[in-house]
């Protein structure tokens, strides 16, 4: 966990940095309205990514989240037109109830039939993006039959700071303590480091598989009320792609793609840098032809440095060198101590 | 009955599901007339192709077509008329060897200075204004970004300043993102023109969650039942859209004279679109219908119940 | 490593069995002319699952082989831009899918990065690029000789009436032979199986494990550059958005074909008979009017349930299909 | 058949007729099993006899297709590992099972960690019994220390603390020492006996019949998944046990090794690496077994590997018959003849998702095509062959090597390299986890290849094995050559005392 520390501040680092740059270019980047707008832009990507976390952990991945983000919205749009009388916390609590279903639909699949996350996510990313076309019939939910509820909910201040950045700081502090301080958490760590080693000593490796697709799928779920709320509109199309964001956030934040490795402090700076970028690009008046290009490359140079400072350290067998000096050399004894007797 | 099939950009796009409701009431007009509504899943050239293929195999009679690319689907549409199928394009042309016929919305000169018109419309005194538009390759975005700056040259204009634009790629949150880009980068900034109907609805998002209702107006083009929510709470004063549902109708009724042969394509024909009136194609066969119409306060809750 | 086994049974069956039901149960699907329309709906997908196919059995992956494609057709605009005729176009597509597999390659190989993470980046990087050189452009106007290599079929070039199999199709048929008989039949192939088996093991064997690597994803770049080639003749124009999400129709194709995710199973036939499948079904869906977005969410499923249905079997008592499907390759 | 011990009522676990099938292969035919209280059984019997498997059914991996498990008299059904552990019955497994991102307490603590309020991982005291766990078993690092850092016996000394810390019943040792140094596997022998005082049932599984003499009170011998026989080990022999094993006696385990050498082959002058080994160099001549003895983690391997050129940023000069041999992957030394069997068999060594034929043909498949083509009958023929010379124990070729047992999978990797007739062959730990018969194999396929005039490098740490078959023996310590024996009044006092720098003899070259 040490490592993880260092690469932990050089990122908060090369984001200060990246801040200060941007703010040499565009003062008002460096406002308070700015900061609280990357909050609030990255809020509903921490929800996401910390699922992708726990999974990315188990050496899985969950492509579907985006789609899980939008069908969950879309149904949720909808349940709020037909009944407006649903308080906040009902869609909630709905939002949540149909991602963690949808995920739970994932970890099903994955655990029971043994099958690869790659291909199943891959599978129902197509699937539930499909099942909002036909919830919906292709039509959009518009800004005036959003409910009242979801809209306001993205926009609400809570004790002087955004809504959203509450939501994101609540649930990085949840998936943090589950990974430190719950049993089910260090189990992902474990199987991911080692799964075979982790079905001998008896960790119940299914359940946990089925936790971390579910809480994927809820967190995700949970996101698609507060996108929905936040953009005011419902919509096939919704967050196409985003999965790729969500994964880049991982990888930047230092999450292995190769499992048990990761922190929910990287994880979260993974996504401020991204929402920095996201944030600056449109300030900076960078031409918007260049802003794949330039995501692309981040994503390549984080994971090239990522290697580098994970690089295992290999043994040191030799003495190491001041100690060297110390003992005398074997050949140096062998020809200065002949009086210790030869062998045979 | 005649099958006509109806190819957009892709499916779940407000706007062309009105059309198809247009296209609909044609074919209950003309009888003998079966609508086919199809798109593909990504709005892609090559997603549209698989989908003219399939439907070329099916043996409709017409075609009628919202390009991804005017150029791409060329081959194809080709292909299309040679077995006996008349293929025009509407809403996004196809080129024009690769057609009989194209029906513009409205002209696009029309719509660039409808748009310059209802900017000018919330910075009466003049001021800097924004593009906010879809994709970078939207051919029919980039036409009428090209209109407005023309009309923006022009004498009355001067006071008026494009100051930048920007893409929202047609996603609501790139879209939403790129408006708050706007807001930091250009504080003096007194319009947003979004010539497209998901950057029209996340630009008046942003501008009123950014409470800037009064001081950043939105316009552009958008459809009334996106729109009203937006219009009553004031990010918007007035946008503009054609109809969607004449246009559907009226495509339907092109289509369907060239299927009975009434209609051959030539410059100068005069096509005849039922309730809607009468077209004349162009030297380029090209067809324009009417100004857009503007929404406002005093109209929109009324049509944002039909599309 | 099985040319030709019982999931490639299985395929086969499904293809015979969708080819024939729709034949009979849509109008007009059986006619040569559809059938030859329905070819182009998994020909250049087909060359692209050709090499991701090898990639997964060796253990690995190239999510960037669809934004390659577009780079590849960028260089065919500049190059008929600068003039070119049709061997300078296509030059100019292999080179560049080279490159672009090259720095996949390097990534992977000298970095020692895992290929998932590199090419998610490349896929935004190559992607990218061809939006900053294009902006809003397109690139349109290509010389005759590259639209008739791309609408052109066999009997073009013939001179026989009727043979209307699209050169797409032809292209694909020949790379599948190709690469079927080097992964089947010559020791390159079972090395590849070694590799993605273990690739530790592999290198201690003496296999030049790296080179391996590099060649498949070179061999990636090529296969893009061939796809890219025939896509922008047969649509004439190049846009940053050509061919987008390919990559996961590739990956599709693959897996459905039998070959397994985690690298070091499967073969060419299933994956060729998968592409036949999947062109077939998705034709057919859409001559029944299926919106693209449905279709989509039923191959996902049917990706899903390919997987599934075997182990169902294995699970409750015997089925009639069990024996055939548990003897697959998804164990 | 059961071993029965002197005294001792009830018996506290028992196995009856247990049957487990993997498909084709009947790796357990209706084993018996009778564990007392503070008793410490053998359990032995060849590779693939079915004791990982036995291991695995007393632990709740595998469920038996037949038999029962009875505790104390009770049947037990276990449905997860975890029931086992519950029951009180752990096992420290062949494979090690560790997780290297966690630390020492985490491994020890893994799924069972204790819980504060709130069901929160109480993380200090689960340090605290960590470190009170290691502190027992001997073991000289902290509880904190991340698994990734720890030397491979210091990964095993974290298992045996697992199993101690878990007030287990049963403790199952799957062949605890095979990669502990002499000095770690004497502190494992009091380990097991303060289990047994503390009236501990031990399960023992090892291939040293040292071993067993040491510490264990009874025996059990499987043979091809069946008990064959069991008894006292004060009253046996081990060439009684070599006999019950391998169903036929086995005299003579060593085999004479032709005494002429001819010519120098390989020299290696100045081997070195940044961190891991300096100026290694020795010669080895033609016909000549050449012994490299030292503790775990001298650097024996990591210069093996850098002879193969799979070792970056080592550099130095080999020469092979006199040629300089510019190595720079592991084709070049293969090309000239020079091939390695690595020491982690499952790792570097073996596909085990391959079949066995084709395990076996890998290496020499480029003789084996015509052109570039494969062919089957030639293919096929050439690793009958080899099955056969080898006896490798396998249902049939197409057999995937993972359902092999570790000694036969070890064949099959020594195998591949012989259809390659090379010159020089490094075997690095061959006999680690394989049984008796099996050893026997190997030693007498080294003997056969060293009087077909081949050379062989052998990397042990086992003692005996290097003192009955090396030519010469060269001793490497913290990564330098230490000193360097003939064969002719060898001593193992003082090749051990220079292996652990105890005291440092002369370096005698022989000539
Ligand atoms: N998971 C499995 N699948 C198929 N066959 C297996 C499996 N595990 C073990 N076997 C087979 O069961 C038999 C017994 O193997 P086991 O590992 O128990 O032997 P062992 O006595 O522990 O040998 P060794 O001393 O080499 O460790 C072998 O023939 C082996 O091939
Ligand atoms: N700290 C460690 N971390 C990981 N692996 C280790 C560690 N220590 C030892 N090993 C493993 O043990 C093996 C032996 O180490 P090394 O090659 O340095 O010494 P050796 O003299 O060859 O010992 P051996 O008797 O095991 O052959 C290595 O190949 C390595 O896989
Ligand atoms: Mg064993
Ligand atoms: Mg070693």
């Amino acid at each position: 966990m040490r490592q993880h520390h260092g690469r932990d501040l050089a990122l908060a680092a090369i984001i200060g940095l990246l801040v200060l740059a941007i703010g040499l270019r565009a003062p008002i980047f460096l406002t308070l309205r700015t900061a609280l707008d990357v909050v609030n832009d990255s809020g509903i990507l921490v929800l996401l990514v910390m699922g992708q976390m726990l999974v990315l952990l188990t050496r899985g991945v969950d492509l579907s989240v985006a789609s899980t983000l939008a069908l969950t919205g879309m149904l949720c749009a909808q349940a709020g037109r037909a009944w407006p009388e649903l308080g906040v916390v009902s869609l909630m609590g709905l939002a949540a109830a149909i991602g963690a279903t949808l995920g739970a639909f994932n970890g099903l699949l994955i655990t029971r039939f043994q099958l690869p996350a790659i291909v199943v996510t891959l599978g129902t990313m197509s699937a539930y993006r499909g099942a909002i076309f036909l919830v919906s019939g292709g039509a959009w939910v518009n800004e005036q039959h959003i409910h009242p509820a979801i809209k306001a909910l993205p926009r609400a201040e809570w004790l002087g700071g955004p809504a959203l950045g509450w939501i994101a700081l609540a649930a990085a502090l949840a998936t943090a303590g589950l990974l430190r301080w719950r049993r089910e958490g260090r189990d992902l760590y474990a199987y991911g480091g080692n799964p075979s080693a982790a079905q001998v000593v008896g960790i119940p490796v299914q359940r946990r598989l089925f936790m971390a697709y579910t809480l994927s799928g809820l967190l995700a779920g949970v996101g698609g009320l507060l996108w929905v709320g936040r953009y005011a509109i419902a919509f096939t199309e919704l967050a196409t792609g985003y999965e790729l964001t969500v994964i880049a956030a991982c990888v930047i934040g230092g999450v292995s793609i190769a499992g048990g490795v990761g922190t929910v402090t990287g994880a979260v700076l993974g996504v401020a840098f991204i929402g920095v970028v996201n944030g600056a690009l449109p300030v900076i008046q960078v031409s918007p032809f260049w802003q794949q290009a330039i995501a692309g490359a981040v994503i390549l140079t984080s994971v090239a440095l990522n290697a580098r400072s994970g690089r295992q350290h290999r043994r040191q067998i030799l003495a190491p060198q001041g100690a060297t000096a110390a003992t005398v050399p074997p050949t140096a004894a062998a020809s200065t101590a002949p009086s210790q007797g030869a062998p045979a | 009955a005649d099958k006509i099939a109806l190819v957009v950009k892709s499916l779940g796009i407000g706007f062309f599901d009105a059309a198809h409701q247009g296209a609909l009431e044609a074919a209950k007009e003309l009888k003998d007339v079966e609508i086919i509504y199809t798109g593909p899943a990504k709005a892609t050239a090559e997603g549209q192709i698989e989908v003219i293929n399939s439907l070329i195999a099916q043996g409709v009679k017409a075609i009628i077509v919202s390009a991804n690319d005017p150029d791409a689907l060329v081959p194809v549409t080709k292909k299309a008329m040679q077995r006996g199928i008349k293929v025009i394009s509407f809403d996004s042309g196809i080129r024009a060897d690769g057609r009989l016929m194209h029906l513009a919305p409205s002209n696009n000169a029309m719509i660039g200075s409808k748009l310059v018109a209802m900017a000018r419309e919330v910075a009466p005194k003049g001021g800097e204004i924004a593009v906010l538009s879809a994709t970078a390759q939207a051919t029919n975005q980039n036409t009428w970004i090209a209109e407005m700056k023309k009309v923006l040259a022009t004498a009355g204009y001067a006071d008026l300043k494009l100051v930048s634009v920007v893409y929202g790629d047609d996603q609501t949150d790139k879209s939403y993102r790129e408006a708050q880009g706007l807001f930091k980068s250009h504080p003096n900034l007194r319009a947003i023109v979004a010539p497209t109907t998901v950057g029209v609805a996340a630009a008046a998002k942003a501008v009123q969650d950014e409470k800037k209702v009064g001081q950043i107006f939105v316009t552009g083009l958008g459809l009334p039942s996106e729109m009203a929510g937006h219009v009553r709470n004031g990010a918007v004063k007035s946008f503009a859209i054609w109809n969607p549902i004449d246009l559907g109708y009226s495509a339907v009724y092109a289509a369907h004279q060239f299927v009975k042969g009434t209609a051959k394509g030539n410059a100068g024909e005069t096509l005849s679109l039922g309730r809607v009136g009468k077209v004349t194609l162009d030297a380029g066969k090209e067809a324009a219908m009417a100004e857009p119409f503007t929404y406002n306060e005093s109209n929109v809750d009324r049509f944002a119940k039909i599309f | 490593m099985n040319a030709f086994g019982s999931w490639e049974r299985v395929l086969l069956l499904l293809v015979i069995a969708v080819y024939a039901g729709f034949g009979l149960g849509i109008e007009g699907f059986a006619s040569p002319w559809a059938l030859a329309d329905s070819t182009t709906n998994f020909s250049e997908k087909g060359l692209l699952a050709l090499a991701m196919a090898l990639l997964i059995i060796a253990g690995e992956i190239d999510l960037s082989v669809a934004a390659t494609m577009a780079l590849c057709s960028l260089a065919m605009g500049l190059a008929h831009q600068a003039g070119a005729g049709l061997p300078g176009l296509c030059a100019a597509a292999v080179l560049t899918g080279l490159a672009c597999g090259a720095l996949n390659g390097w990534l992977v190989t000298r970095l020692g990065l895992p290929s998932i993470v590199v090419t998610i980046g490349t896929l935004s990087l190559y992607r990218g690029l061809a939006l900053v050189v294009l902006g809003d452009q397109a690139i349109t106007g290509y010389p005759e000789a590259l639209s008739a290599l791309g609408n052109g079929t066999l009997a073009d070039w013939t001179g026989i009436e009727g043979l209307i199999l699209p050169n797409e199709f032809l292209v694909w048929a020949l790379a599948a032979v190709a690469t079927g008989v080097w992964l089947h039949g010559t020791l390159y192939g079972r090395r590849l199986y070694a590799l993605g088996l273990n690739p530790i093991a592999a290198r201690f064997t003496g296999i030049a494990v790296q080179r391996y690597r590099m060649g498949l994803f070179l061999f990636a770049g090529l296969m893009a550059a061939l796809a890219a080639v025939l896509l922008t003749g047969r649509i004439g124009s190049t846009r940053p958005n050509l061919a987008l999400g390919w990559e996961l129709d590739a990956i599709t194709m693959v897996i459905l074909g039998g070959v397994a995710i985690e690298g070091g199973r499967g073969s060419i036939a299933g994956t060729c008979l998968a592409a036949v499948l999947l062109g077939g079904f998705t034709f057919a869906l859409g001559m029944l009017n299926v919106p693209g977005i449905v279709m989509s969410m039923v191959v996902g499923g049917l990706l899903v349930g390919a997987m599934v249905l075997p182990r169902l079997g294995a699970l409750r008592k015997p089925l009639p299909l069990r024996a055939v499907l548990t003897q697959g390759r998804f164990r | 058949m059961n071993a029965s011990p002197s005294s001792a009522p009830a018996p506290l676990l028992q196995l009856r007729g247990v049957h487990k099938r993997f498909g084709p292969t009947h790796a357990l035919r209706g084993v018996d099993l009778t564990l007392h209280a503070g008793q410490v059984l053998a359990l032995i019997g060849e590779n693939g006899a079915g004791k990982s498997t036995l291991v695995k059914t007393l632990t709740g991996v595998h469920a038996p297709d037949e038999g029962s498990l009875l505790l104390d008299g009770v049947t037990l059904r276990l449905r997860r590992a975890r029931d086992a552990t519950v029951a009180g019955i752990v096992a420290v497994h062949q494979e090690t099972v560790m997780f290297e991102a966690l630390t020492a307490a985490e491994n020890i603590f893994i799924g069972r960690q204790p819980l504060a309020w709130g069901g929160r991982v109480d993380w200090a005291r689960m340090n605290r019994e960590a470190q009170a766990a290691l502190d027992q078993v001997g073991a000289g690092f902290a509880a904190t220390t991340r698994v990734a850092e720890l030397s491979l016996a210091q990964r095993h000394l974290i298992e045996i603390a697992r199993a101690l810390s878990q007030q287990a019943r049963v403790v199952i040792l799957d062949e605890p020492t095979a990669a502990l140094s002499q000095q770690e596997i004497r502190d494992f022998y009091g380990i097991v006996r303060g289990l047994k005082a503390r009236g501990v049932a031990v399960l023992f599984i090892t291939h040293k019949f040292d071993e067993i003499f040491a510490v264990c009170d009874d025996y059990l011998v499987l043979r091809d998944g069946a008990s064959v026989g069991g008894g006292r080990v004060a009253e046996a022999t081990e060439p009684e046990l070599v006999r019950l094993m391998a169903g036929r006696a086995i005299e003579q385990v060593y085999p004479a090794v032709p005494a002429q050498r001819g010519p120098v082959v390989l020299q290696v002058e100045g081997l070195s690496h940044p961190t891991e080994f300096q100026d290694v160099a020795f010669e080895l001549r033609q016909g000549e077994i050449l012994g490299f003895y030292g503790l775990v983690g001298a650097g024996r391997s990591e210069a093996m590997l850098a002879l193969m050129g799979l070792n970056p940023g080592a550099s130095g000069h080999i020469r092979l018959d006199g040629r300089p041999l510019p190595v720079r992957q592991p084709a070049d030394a293969i090309t000239a003849g020079l091939v390695l069997v690595p020491e982690e068999r499952q790792r570097q060594g073996a596909v085990l998702g391959l079949s066995v034929r084709h395990n076996l043909t890998l290496a020499g498949l480029a003789g084996l095509c015509r052109g570039p083509w494969l062919s089957r009958t030639r293919e096929s023929a050439f690793a009958q062959g080899l099955i056969d010379r080898l006896r490798v124990k396998t249902a049939s070729q197409d057999t995937p090597l993972s359902g092999l047992s570790g000694g036969n999978q070890q064949k099959v990797v020594i195998g591949k390299w012989l259809g390659l007739n090379p010159r020089v062959v490094i075997l690095d730990e061959p006999t680690k986890g394989i049984d008796v018969g099996a050893k026997q194999a190997v030693y007498e396929l080294i003997a056969d290849l060293v009087a077909q005039g081949l050379s062989v490098i052998l990397v042990s740490s086992e003692l005996p094995e290097v003192m009955n078959l090396a030519h010469r023996v060269v001793v490497m310590r913290r990564g330098r050559l230490v000193a360097e024996f003939p064969r002719e009044g060898l001593e193992a006092e003082a090749v051990v005392a220079a292996a652990s720098g105890l005291q440092a003899p002369p370096l005698r070259r022989a000539a």
